[in-house]
């Protein structure tokens, strides 16, 4: 597999070479805005805006239409998915807890782009967006969500736990920060196999500032392990905001302490997310090493769906989802480029909607776990 | 008597013991302006500012050791853990440092810390968000274990708690913080180590706390309607545990159930009713009997969920096998 | 046969597995050159190289993390925390994430994990370095607990525990990696759940696991020079359990002494008692004593070390007392 | 207390502001030598060599001669004890675990030399010379090594963790890391009490590796609290070499994940700790919060006394021993600035050597703990 792959990988390298120079290397720390400063929106907005404009022209290359268009349907179908699981949490249809991952859906979808369907994935308990941008079925899913026998785990997980082992999808978690450590294991198995696979770690803010961050990048970094370290920094962990939480002003600058590449990129730009995540990807392939790639991006709504999210600015909020909304600015730009109709983004919408619905009524329909199996099966544990 | 939220009731003893000690502070995760996952907190960082109210990054063994650190050094912190299933991450500080510390410095230093948590299952949070963790924190020397069951007892313990000199592991239970209760308008507190009879009854002695009062009570009210006279006992605090009060209660039943919603395999109520049968053995009509939690990870599903942790019906099949 | 040391037997299993099936890896502090904190890991980086014996910084939750995940994509590590006190640094990934994932997943992902570590006092190092924690373990749905007291069973177990599906907590002992025992040349593994009777008797049954064993044995011999004859019960894994052998032996001898190094609240020994207690009630003449360590850290001092965990005369004292 | 402390503080921070220039600030890395280097001693030795070249300067001014020579009595009192114990260990008057300080002795005395009696220390299983340069009695301690009743701990904890209240030493510890969480409690203390206290925070390479080094360091960084980071870069991990073990190159570096001051100086001067630590000393008093100072230091012998430390280059060791040895070089040091006779040295060890005879004896002849009171205590844990 490796074999003319790597030939191609570094060709591609060397194409992508120029974009994101906004790279913290350990010798010479080059960061974009985000000066300390009291107003944290300007701080935040300075930094991504940076980074968008210098790097205009990977634009005008790279992705074929098909890509694009690949990255929207992902981007789109999580919305709906999302929108739909709020909806029916709201009516009792799905309970415990969800993390709904609208408004950061070009972060998936860019970085999952970068990998290979073999590759694994490691994800968070706001993880639907990563199952479903590596390829998740939405009937298994939404039957997860129901607690049916035919979801992923069988009724036994939920929303937190949604796992495969044939997608290379190595867990939600209910644990912040537990996947981190899961994620050196995955990366020593892919070093191990020597097939040049990689795993993408993904998780949020308020994960790096627990011990597990720090030991997992250290110990992937030592043994050059293929992780590709997504931080997706959406400002807040349930109230609690990155301006408080984290000592350093941009996350991506913790990459000093682990001698690893270290990039800030606009979370709501996919194909930005995705060329960062793909130089990182071959750069673990080639055996050097982990990456962290940390994607400005927001959470739309509240913690969960009940939080009417109080802690924060109202104008901030208001910014986001007016003038970063990957959905929309993705529609936009690809009209705008010509790669595709308004027409076919609807066709594209409503084959989507009707594969969410079908999702549900395939959760409903869906068979209750067995009890009787569950109990025999306790007795053995 | 004015009846109040559980919650509200840990609201009212934080802010009464901060107001009388100035050395009590509050730390940990979501506390400042969200008032605290489950609220408890509500309106405290307005109150007695960030100083005192200190909001932390998900950091556990950092909270933990905040609150070590500042209590050998003369504080009496109050560190928030959002979910027992979350002591994972800070188990070094909370076992091998503060349960440890004045002990194996020969008194030289103390600890006077509280730790807040909270556990069980029944709101279909899984397998990470669901456990019932006491047993471990019970086995731990130099740890005091209160779980209180009821709006008055959170308030009275958690100010004892506040006022003890050592770490108090202090778990409440997700199901019950909306649950009103009576609670004194005047100022009270509840010594550590006294149990309390939540109803008396003569025939068989129901040992059960935290939420697990509430399924015994149940399982009363369904016993008595076929003619047996139930007391239930809430020990209140597992650590100091009110021993005496128990074989009294066996004495006069001669029956003892003991109910826990943890995990059967290595529970507290294992524990308890080894020492009961040694030391009350001669008053025991019958072997003491055990209901509690399926050895399963907590499952998603409702009915799974629901299936693996006991209720009134089966606390009432315990009660007839032995009766 | 020849005799080898108990950590020599720990030597064999791991290379024969390790050449047996290339999926098997070690990961641990100081397992490189320097062979693991009891050497039982000497010479194997240079037999296996770097890439399978992979010597870590002291990250306790990232070492057991990458077992998780090698795991669950493929392979068998054998993940090591050199004290099992320091296993309170990972507990959030053996008891949250490798003890469930296969449960809270639906049997979609499998870990076949083992987790070696070792613990018990005896060795003047403290509060922090001697403790018996097998109880947290023993209470978690999803982890097996093998504690194997011998060079013949910890050969024998440890090959099985590689082999198994499941995450396998294996606890060592600190005071018995020197002890020399039988261990037979050619290949043999030893089932999970399956008691050996360390020596046979008829007036009353020892349950003692991991050193403990050694205690109950020297027991044995003083009662019988008082005419009692004792059975020493090794259960050698604790999940899962050998009850129905354990009843057998209480069917013969109608006494049982639980035996366990722990401190005696929530220790496992209470969880064994009642279980026995409830179904061998009528096979039981007296009711099952315990003799476990004392409720407290364990301390440097050596006489008080000493007093704080069982030795024969508290066994001996004890079966006096039942029979 | 703080009151005109303030602007003595100042001044002296002024004074010696030109020194440690090579601090590493957020916003403009700045390290000493260490290089990516396959030779790892020529790594090291660089780094330090630089450090104290281009800071000559400081000889010349600030320590009188009576701090000079306190500083050397801290070192040899520390050196003496611990081949005394050592001794002891080998004839088994002292068991359990022992790890020696031989060779670090200089930053415990120069760290301690920067800090007030009210003070807190937070110390190591390596702790016996923190808690002599924090002034503890050697009597107590040898006592608590002999687990005797008059020890520090009454004979419950031993060398790994001897503790004093009055002291301000909050606690020796078994666990690696495990008395960094520690530290940002007492961090709080010491803000909350708002009287200028500080918290000296020791720990060594292998600590940093843990994810309580990460959660302390953002949690004292965020609430700027004055707690100051030593780490005792020794290179070694029992066997695990710090090249090895911490993926980047100096753990200074470290302190950009918390955008404080990180400092490297040499280990083996306890002058140039002095200065650093003072600096950040100054630095938390006036409430700006956390600095990390990465000592370069070398554990002369093993990791405990019957440790041969095969994993280790004999010439690396040879060097160290021979070139860097804190009392050698810090006694010729202050005989060549004519600070102290040869006379008055052989004074002052002999002055110490009684010291720690009279230690020995002292903890010989003390009662064994009480069985009895120890078994009522238990009772009621
Ligand atoms: C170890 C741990 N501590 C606390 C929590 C409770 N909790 C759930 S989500 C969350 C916030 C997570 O923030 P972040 O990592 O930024 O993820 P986001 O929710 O923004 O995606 C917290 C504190 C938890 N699940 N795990
Ligand atoms: C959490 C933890 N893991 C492992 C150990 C075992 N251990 C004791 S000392 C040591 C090495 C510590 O290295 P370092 O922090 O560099 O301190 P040094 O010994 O060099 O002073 C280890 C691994 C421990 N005590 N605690
Ligand atoms: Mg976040
Ligand atoms: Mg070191």
């Amino acid at each position: 597999m490796p074999g003319n792959k790597k030939t191609i990988n570094s060709k591609i390298l060397n194409d992508i070479q120029n974009k994101n120079d906004n790279n913290i290397t350990n010798n010479n720390i080059k960061l974009n805005g985000s000066k300390t400063s009291d107003k944290k929106e300007i701080n935040y907005l300075s930094s991504m805006t940076e980074v968008i404009d210098k790097d205009k022209k990977y634009k005008e290359k790279k992705l074929t239409g098909e890509q694009k268009i690949n990255l929207l349907r992902t981007i789109i179908k999580i919305r709906r998915f999302e929108e739909k699981t709020i909806q029916l949490y709201q009516i009792a249809k799905i309970w415990g807890y969800l993390h709904p991952y609208v408004g950061e859906e070009a972060v998936a979808a860019g970085a999952c782009a970068a990998i290979d369907r073999h590759d694994y994935i490691v994800s968070t308990h706001r993880g639907h967006g990563h199952s479903i941008a590596k390829g998740a079925d939405l009937n298994r899913m939404m039957a997860e969500l129901f607690g049916k026998a035919t979801g992923y785990c069988k009724g036994r997980g939920g929303s937190m736990h949604i796992a495969d082992t044939e997608l290379g999808m190595l867990g939600a978690n209910g644990i912040v920060g537990g996947g981190l450590p899961i994620s050196v294991g995955a990366g020593f198995s892919c070093k191990m196999e020597g097939k040049g696979r990689v795993t993408l770690c993904f998780f949020s803010d308020g994960a790096t500032n627990n011990g597990v961050f720090h030991e997992s990048l250290n110990m992937a970094a030592i043994f050059k392990l293929p992780v590709i370290y997504v931080c997706e920094n959406n400002m807040y962990a349930i109230s609690m905001s990155v301006c408080e939480s984290v000592a350093c002003k941009d996350i991506a600058k913790r990459a000093v302490s682990y001698d690893i590449p270290g990039v800030i990129v606009d979370g709501s730009d996919p194909e930005e997310v995705y060329f960062a995540v793909l130089k990182a990807v071959l750069r673990a392939r080639e055996g050097l090493g982990p990456s962290l790639i940390e994607a400005k991006t927001y959470r739309f709504g509240g913690h969960h769906p009940n939080d009417p999210a109080e802690y924060r600015d109202k104008k901030e909020a208001e910014y986001y989802k007016t003038e970063k909304d990957p959905v929309k600015n993705y529609k936009a730009r690809l009209i705008d480029e010509k790669v595709v109709t308004i027409q076919a983004i609807e066709d594209m919408e409503k084959q989507i909607m009707q594969e969410v619905e079908n999702s549900v009524k395939f959760a409903e329909e869906s068979p209750e776990p067995s009890l009787e199996k569950f109990l025999e099966e306790v007795s053995g544990i | 008597m004015r009846e109040i939220e559980y919650r509200e009731a840990i609201r009212e003893a934080v802010i009464e013991e901060m107001n009388r000690d100035p050395k009590v502070f509050l730390i940990g995760e979501d506390i400042g302006k969200y008032g605290g996952a489950f609220r408890a907190y509500k309106g405290l960082l307005d109150m007695f500012g960030p100083e005192r109210v200190i909001n932390t990054p998900i950091s556990e063994s950092a909270i933990i050791g905040a609150g070590i650190g500042a209590a050998v050094t003369g504080y009496r912190p109050i560190a928030e853990i959002m979910f027992i299933d979350f002591t994972t991450l800070a188990m070094d500080q909370i076992v091998n440092q503060a349960a440890k510390i004045r002990y194996m410095t020969g008194d030289n230093l103390r600890c006077p810390l509280v730790i807040r948590t909270q556990g069980g299952a029944g709101r279909g949070v899984a397998a990470q968000h669901s456990q019932s963790l006491e047993a471990w924190f019970y086995h731990i020397p130099g740890l005091k274990v209160a779980m209180p069951s009821t709006p008055y007892d959170v308030k009275g313990l958690l100010k004892t708690a506040i006022r003890d000199d050592n770490v108090v592991m202090f778990i409440e239970h997700k199901m019950i913080y909306l649950l009103k209760g009576p609670v004194p308008e005047e100022e009270y507190t509840i010594p550590f180590g006294v149990a309390d009879i939540k109803r008396e009854g003569s025939d068989v002695t129901i040992f059960a706390y935290s939420n697990m009062i509430y399924k015994a009570l149940e399982a009363a009210g369904q016993l008595e309607k076929e003619g047996i006279n139930v007391e239930v006992f809430d020990p209140r605090t597992l650590v100091p545990l009110d021993e005496e009060a128990l074989i009294n209660s066996v004495k006069k039943t001669n029956h003892l159930v003991v109910v826990s919603e943890a995990c059967e395999r290595g529970s507290v109520a294992s524990d308890i009713a080894v020492k009961i049968t040694a030391k009350a053995f001669d008053y025991l009509d019958a072997p003491v009997k055990i209901v509690a939690g399926l050895n399963t990870p907590i499952p998603y599903n409702s009915t799974l969920e629901q299936a693996s942790i006991p209720h009134a019906k089966d606390i009432v099949k315990a009660v007839k096998e032995i009766i």
